[in-house]
């Protein structure tokens, strides 16, 4: 192989406490029995390096899929290949985790060894979006590497203007706050879109998220088009023993101090006797009391979820934060489920054959408006959509009546049972 | 102006000194007062920092007084209370005294005379009002008369302190909404856009400017009949009726169709929370003089429900804003329509972007 | 004169307890002296219930001014004079009164006589901008009545587009939460624009409105594009002997659930020996805790005013709060007044020549950006003028190093006094 | 592809089923947790219902892992933690174990084997990365060298418990934010409008939606030197960045211009109060690599004031709540500039439209 480039600018990330990932480069290029690997990374290093430097990227796109599919590799050519040949091409093949990334360590080392024999030697775990990131694979070995782990049960994630790899929490494998089925919600919405993921006709990309509660440890309120929050309808469980048990270990003043006066909605009181007294229908689920307190506190029996949708980050209208679409869905039956990918069928298709190129799904809501977007996927309006009722009187009102009447059926059906 | 005077050119004294029209102890105690107290509904007693102490007994008129009221008021007045008076900006009479023992006999002789002693502290005090059919020349429905009618079954409210804070009513009558928000807004709203007077427009419009109020560009100049006009894109037209004043021949009032409307929350104190603008509740209510009882009833059943569950000293946006919009609508009994789901400028901060749902 | 008009509506509005304004009509109808007053009652109160009836107003505007000015009268010719000559003219005359609506009852009678005179009989004590509006003379009257009532004291306020009356609170002729000068702020503000009340010239309306404290009395935060509010800079002053009353004959429950829990920023406690604790760095000035126990509690000495630009209602972008542009101005010294002033000029003479026609201040400031507005008028940004700091990164900011020297040369020159 | 070799169709299996790699404890516990507590930084420890206790060790990884790191992490697991592993989303590792007696040695052989426990509970946990010059193709930094050079310094508040709360990082290698919000979001800020490599844009754009990309209309179609290009209307252009992917020749990354912004209080748990947007601090900081150590200053300047100054509980955004803005750039001496007066849509919802101020 060729001489090791000169990092010196590289070399002081391997300085410090924390692992470094130039150390990492430096083993395979240093340690790996195998030429083409070592050349690999010495090859990214020199570019990288480059970088550094000249404080640019030098990569570019391109198009290159396995066969069948529209999507799931990201696709990099090397700007500077003439100095930089061995990692010239170095694609990333995203691969869909299961829910919550569990992995036994057989399964991550197959999954290494098959890497090995076609790739750089790098694996991201994982990308923001939550993929597993193969990164760096020439374009050849993009498809054989597939081929090989797609047999033992992996499938590449989305890219491109298509449904793009979920994410959800450790939740219910571990969490006591967890309301919601967190691996069955995942698999269910996103693998009823594989074809959606595979190969992307949509306007941009859409992303769900799944959060076992309302603390959203998946940032899906933001960070996704269709959040899932699990949350529950009936009073919170009160341990009062344990509760005793804070007061005692933590102090009263703290408890007020940190739990009483830090309720949204002052929905708690240490009464006289010493047990918590809460306003369940105040409540708004925000989770601060049962965070603080968990073995005292639990959420009740009646769970489902909220659902958000139209999160995303800053292009091209600002930063949106997911709406409230459906404020409490259950999520038991099998009926429950159909319902929840029907669902999410009609938003995607309303949005399919509604949001501009390039138009996120929440940017399409701001523009047509909220209410046009419920109508659009047949959801009827409901207080929990909104903080408030509308400020300004610019609205044509004429079919208030008749508006006012739905409202009215509604209830009545739902008084009726 | 008779022709034959020589004009006379105006003294532009502007805004007059206020001290030369001041009770002599409020003048002599400006600035230097210490608290206040509230001895009964309607009326303040203010301490000045010196000992000094007044006692403002406070009065409803209707606003639009006739030079007979006026005299009347006056002479209360010179009996009980020096010779002053003052206004509040709601139009409510605040009579000064310096003598305690005055207090009550002054009541009695305004309570006589046919005025109403109420109106401070947790009190719902008089609405505003505006002009109306009575001189303005856009308004959809009275104003006068909408504060007479609310405020006749309102009165036990005014003269008592059963509320959880000081309630402030506003009265408009029309979109424009002079009476500017409150607590709670009885607003007009248009529901179908403007009838254009084709016949009237060449002579009365000044065509651009009309057709640049429109807030939603829904005015166009157009040829009717041959001659210059303008034209509504009616799916645009948001009934607001900006384009009226400029614009007579825009006929946007209508017997039928101009609606009441009822706002809630509006709140411009910085008292704990920072001020805030009012939301829409309630639409499509008749404007039916000559006292519109479906608005009051309305008006009625929000004080009612605010009273029963309020805390004290929440206004009503706090209020709401504590036990939530959907248990507003639930305890109300009021519909949720989605017209309720704003869509003007900004409206996305007005959105649920949270899971805080109450259940 | 003529039959009486039937008033069936009319007579409805006689019903009830409150003070009916119809009575009034009918009295001076019925009771008047003259009969040029008699017949203008009667015309007034049919036409009137016309409008009831019909639901619908029948007021046109027109061109009506008292020599010399170009505002200050709104006019109004009936539309259906054939059925009620009597009031066809029916012009209002809008006539400012002293800050805070102060009236001896010598004036006020010489006001009514005077306006007996000329005039309807009717006076309405105030409009919501604060004018005392002389309603209902014919175009002649206007002059005449004018010119009587200018003679001893009395001077038109604005109409059109100009700068309005102002308005201002009780305050400190009766208040005990007043911080500034009510009276003279509001003289000093008003008269120095009288040449811009009485000859509209303006891009539209502009309104003063001063508020001796932040409970805003005057609504000038929504209602004015110009409001000044008291505060404080110091500490508030406690007298913890009137607090200790306030504990006793309210009690301890009360005080925790009405005062210290509804503080905004938390900023109040009571200690273990029922001593009121303040947080003065952290209090935001709402008034609520003064409010409640206004003998324990006042505002410091250290007095001054917040002023807020922009209020207004709906049209035509929807309402709008006034913004903070001055966190805090004293209001003492001559100069302290003339530099008010001179800031009201460059607010009103930046707005004059940038404003659109028909656009408010806070419109303009909406449209062209508060920065750019800060420095049309030379004031520097201060971070007591936002709720937060920029949301979006959708901003060029080549700048930034100068505009941060800016800020540390301040605090340099703040620090050095 | 090999050209010999049919074309194998794939398996469209798409997500995988979660239980078949989940620890058994936690399968056969599924939805059955009863609380948790944290015996020391790093570790944590939940109790089913039924009495089940598991442990899990968090440990922070370079997340981009080469094969020898991958199988040394595997060696431990298959040591001390049952064979099983689990990815954070912030590409932490947690270790499973059900016997307390592994939980010391195995953070013993975390340690020794070069990796940091720690990030639990009210700690600066990892920043979260994005690609960076290592593989994106817009680049204007690298995310794995800001992470490491940053948690190198703020290694200390990763294996301690001194923060008032959760502290959650991000960076972003562009402006388009691919790490997202954050307690503190360190992100690339362009600050000049894109150069046009004119040769270029004929060849490689498509250009109605590179003109259709630009969030603030900036961009038309343009002849130059005779060929079909593009022209920036550059007192329009804020620099985003957006036409950049679409259109490789509308060149914004600059070694000197593309600067890097500090934001803060970003927050999407619903804990107390809604989710929240971060906000913008400071701007113009140097992109200095290999160690960013402007960026970084300014950081621990942030966290070093954020842990003086904040009550417990109290997440970034929620504490300048309560202190107040102007006191946040007071106690942590950053400027305050116009550029922190928002302007986009909705921006007047920031202004301060209330006398709510500290002084
Ligand atoms: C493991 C992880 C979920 C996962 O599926 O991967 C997780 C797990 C837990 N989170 Fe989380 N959170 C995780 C990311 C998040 C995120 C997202 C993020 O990091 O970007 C958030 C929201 C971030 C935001 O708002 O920007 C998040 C907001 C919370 C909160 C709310 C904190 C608050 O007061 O605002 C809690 C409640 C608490 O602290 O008690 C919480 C609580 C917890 C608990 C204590 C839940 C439980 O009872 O088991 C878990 C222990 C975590 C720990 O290490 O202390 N978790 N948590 C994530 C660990 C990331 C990491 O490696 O550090
Ligand atoms: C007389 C008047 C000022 C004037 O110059 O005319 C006035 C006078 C006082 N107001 Fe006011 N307020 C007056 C209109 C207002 C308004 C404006 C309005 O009515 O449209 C507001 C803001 C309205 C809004 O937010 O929409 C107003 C918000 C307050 C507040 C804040 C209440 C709150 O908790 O939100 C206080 C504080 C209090 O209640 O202790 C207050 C307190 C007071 C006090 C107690 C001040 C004092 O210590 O003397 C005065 C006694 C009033 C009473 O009658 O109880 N005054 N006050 C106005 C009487 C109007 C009327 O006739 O009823
Ligand atoms: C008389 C009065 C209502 C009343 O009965 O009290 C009034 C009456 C009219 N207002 Fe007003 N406004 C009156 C106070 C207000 C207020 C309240 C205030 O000043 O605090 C507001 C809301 C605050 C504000 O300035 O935004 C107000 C907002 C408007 C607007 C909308 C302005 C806007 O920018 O949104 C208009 C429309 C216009 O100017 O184009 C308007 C227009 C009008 C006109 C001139 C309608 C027209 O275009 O012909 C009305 C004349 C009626 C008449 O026959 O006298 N009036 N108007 C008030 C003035 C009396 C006085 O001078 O004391
Ligand atoms: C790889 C990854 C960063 C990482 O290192 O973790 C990434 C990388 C890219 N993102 Fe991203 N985004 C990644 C997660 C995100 C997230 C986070 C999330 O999903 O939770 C966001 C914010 C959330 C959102 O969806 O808004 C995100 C918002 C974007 C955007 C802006 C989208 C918007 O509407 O605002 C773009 C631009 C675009 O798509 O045009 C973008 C575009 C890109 C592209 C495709 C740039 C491009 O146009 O060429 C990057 C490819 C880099 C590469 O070489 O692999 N990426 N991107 C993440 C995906 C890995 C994975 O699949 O697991
Ligand atoms: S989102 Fe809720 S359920 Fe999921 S891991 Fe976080 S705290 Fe647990
Ligand atoms: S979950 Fe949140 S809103 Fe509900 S009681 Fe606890 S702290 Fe209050
Ligand atoms: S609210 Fe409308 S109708 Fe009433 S006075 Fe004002 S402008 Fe005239
Ligand atoms: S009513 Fe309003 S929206 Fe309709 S045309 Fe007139 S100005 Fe425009
Ligand atoms: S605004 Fe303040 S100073 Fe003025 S009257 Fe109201 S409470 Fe008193
Ligand atoms: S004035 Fe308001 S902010 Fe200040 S201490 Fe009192 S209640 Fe708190
Ligand atoms: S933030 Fe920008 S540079 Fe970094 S990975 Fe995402 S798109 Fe690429
Ligand atoms: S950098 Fe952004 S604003 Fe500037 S031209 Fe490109 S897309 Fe438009």
């Amino acid at each position: 192989m060729a001489e090791h480039f000169d990092t010196p600018m590289l070399d002081e990330l391997e300085n410090g406490p924390w692992p470094s990932f130039i150390s990492g480069f430096k083993r395979l290029r240093d340690e790996h029995p195998e030429e083409r690997i070592r050349s690999v990374a010495n090859s990214l290093l020199g570019q990288l390096e480059h970088s550094y430097e000249t404080r640019k990227g030098y990569w570019k796109g391109g198009t290159v899929s396995v066969f069948g599919y529209g999507a799931g590799i990201i696709p990099r050519f090397s700007e500077v290949d003439d100095a930089f040949q061995a990692s010239k091409e170095f694609h990333t093949l995203r691969v869909q985790p299961p829910p919550g990334n569990y992995y036994t360590t057989d399964m991550l080392r197959q999954l290494a060894d098959s890497w090995e024999k076609y790739g750089s030697g790098l694996i991201t775990f994982h990308g923001q979006t939550g993929n597993i990131m193969f990164i760096g694979a020439d374009t050849e070995n993009t498809q054989t590497f597939f081929d090989e782990i797609n047999d033992y049960g992996w499938d590449l994630g989305g890219a491109g203007p298509d449904v793009r790899t979920g994410m959800s929490c450790v939740g219910a494998a571990r969490c006591e706050q967890s309301c919601i089925d967190e691996q069955k919600i995942h698999r269910t919405l996103q693998n009823n879109f594989t074809d959606d993921v595979h190969r992307p006709a949509l306007p941009y990309k859409f992303k769900f998220k799944i959060s076992g509660c309302p603390n959203d440890c998946q940032n899906s309120i933001e960070r996704s088009d269709f959040s899932v929050i699990g949350t529950w309808r009936d009073d919170m469980k009160v341990d009062q023993e344990a509760f005793k048990g804070y007061l005692q270990t933590k102090g009263r003043q703290y408890l007020i101090d940190n739990v009483i006066t830090r309720c949204p909605t002052n929905a708690l009181a240490i009464t006289d006797d010493d047990t918590l007294a809460v306003d369940n229908r105040n409540c708004v689920r925000c989770m601060h009391c049962l965070n603080v307190m968990p073995k005292a506190l639990s959420p009740g029996d009646d769970r489902g979820a909220t659902i958000c949708i139209g999160g995303k980050r800053t292009l091209k209208i600002g930063d949106l934060m997911g709406t409230v679409i459906v404020p409490f869905k259950k999520l038991e039956t099998e009926e429950d489920f159909e319902s929840l990918v029907e669902m999410a069928e009609e938003v995607i298709d309303f949005w399919a054959e509604n949001g501009l190129e390039h138009e996120r799904c929440g940017e399409m809501i701001e523009r047509i408006g909220l209410v046009n977007f419920l109508e659009g996927i047949g959801v009827d309006v409901d207080p929990n959509m909104v903080n408030n009722p509308r400020q300004s009187s610019y609205v044509r009102m004429d079919e208030w009546d008749a508006e006012a009447e739905k409202w009215f059926e509604r209830k009545a059906e739902e008084a009726a049972g | 102006m008779s022709e034959a005077a020589a004009p006379r050119p105006p003294i532009e004294s502007g805004c007059p000194e206020g001290f030369q029209y001041m009770h002599p102890a409020m003048r002599r105690n400006y600035g230097n007062w210490a608290y206040h107290e509230d001895p009964q509904p309607g009326v303040l007693l203010h301490v000045s920092k010196d000992g000094q102490k007044i006692w403002t007994v406070k009065a409803a008129t209707q606003r639009i007084l006739d030079v007979f009221t006026i005299r009347k008021l006056c002479a209360i007045a010179d009996d009980y209370a020096d010779g002053y008076l003052r206004f509040t900006l709601r139009s409510n009479l605040e009579f000064i005294v310096t003598d305690e023992a005055k207090v009550q006999p002054l009541i009695k002789a305004i309570t006589d005379a046919g005025f109403i002693v109420g109106g401070t502290r947790n009190s719902v005090t008089t609405l505003s009002h505006t002009q109306g059919w009575l001189h303005c020349d856009i308004p959809g429905t009275d104003a006068s008369g909408v504060v007479k009618s609310m405020m006749d079954e309102l009165i036990g409210e005014f003269t008592s302190w059963n509320m959880p804070n000081r309630v402030h009513i506003t009265t408009s009558c029309c979109q424009i909404n002079c009476g500017g928000q409150g607590d709670i807004a009885i607003n007009v709203q248009h529901t179908k856009p403007p009838k254009i007077n084709h016949d009237l427009v060449a002579n009365v419009c000044e065509r651009p400017s009309v057709v640049a109020r429109c807030p939603v560009a829904a005015i166009r100049p157009a040829l009717v009949n041959g001659k210059p006009s303008l034209e509504v894109d009616e799916r645009k037209c948001i009934c607001c009726g900006a384009c009226f004043p400029p614009c007579p021949p825009m006929q946007i009032n209508d017997a039928e169709h101009s609606k009441l409307a009822i706002w809630v929350g509006g709140n411009h104190s910085n008292a704990r929370g920072k001020p805030t603008f009012q939301k829409l509740v309630a639409a499509g209510i008749p404007n039916n003089p000559p006292r519109w009882p479906e608005a009051t009833a309305i008006v009625k059943r929000i004080l009612k429900t605010y009273k029963e569950d309020a805390k004290d000293w929440e206004r009503i946006n706090e209020w709401i804003e504590r036990i939530g919009w959907p248990r507003f609508f639930e305890l109300t009994g009021l519909p949720f329509t989605k017209f309720h789901i704003d869509n003007w400028r900004g409206a996305r901060a007005s959105l649920n972007s949270s899971a805080h749902i109450r259940f």
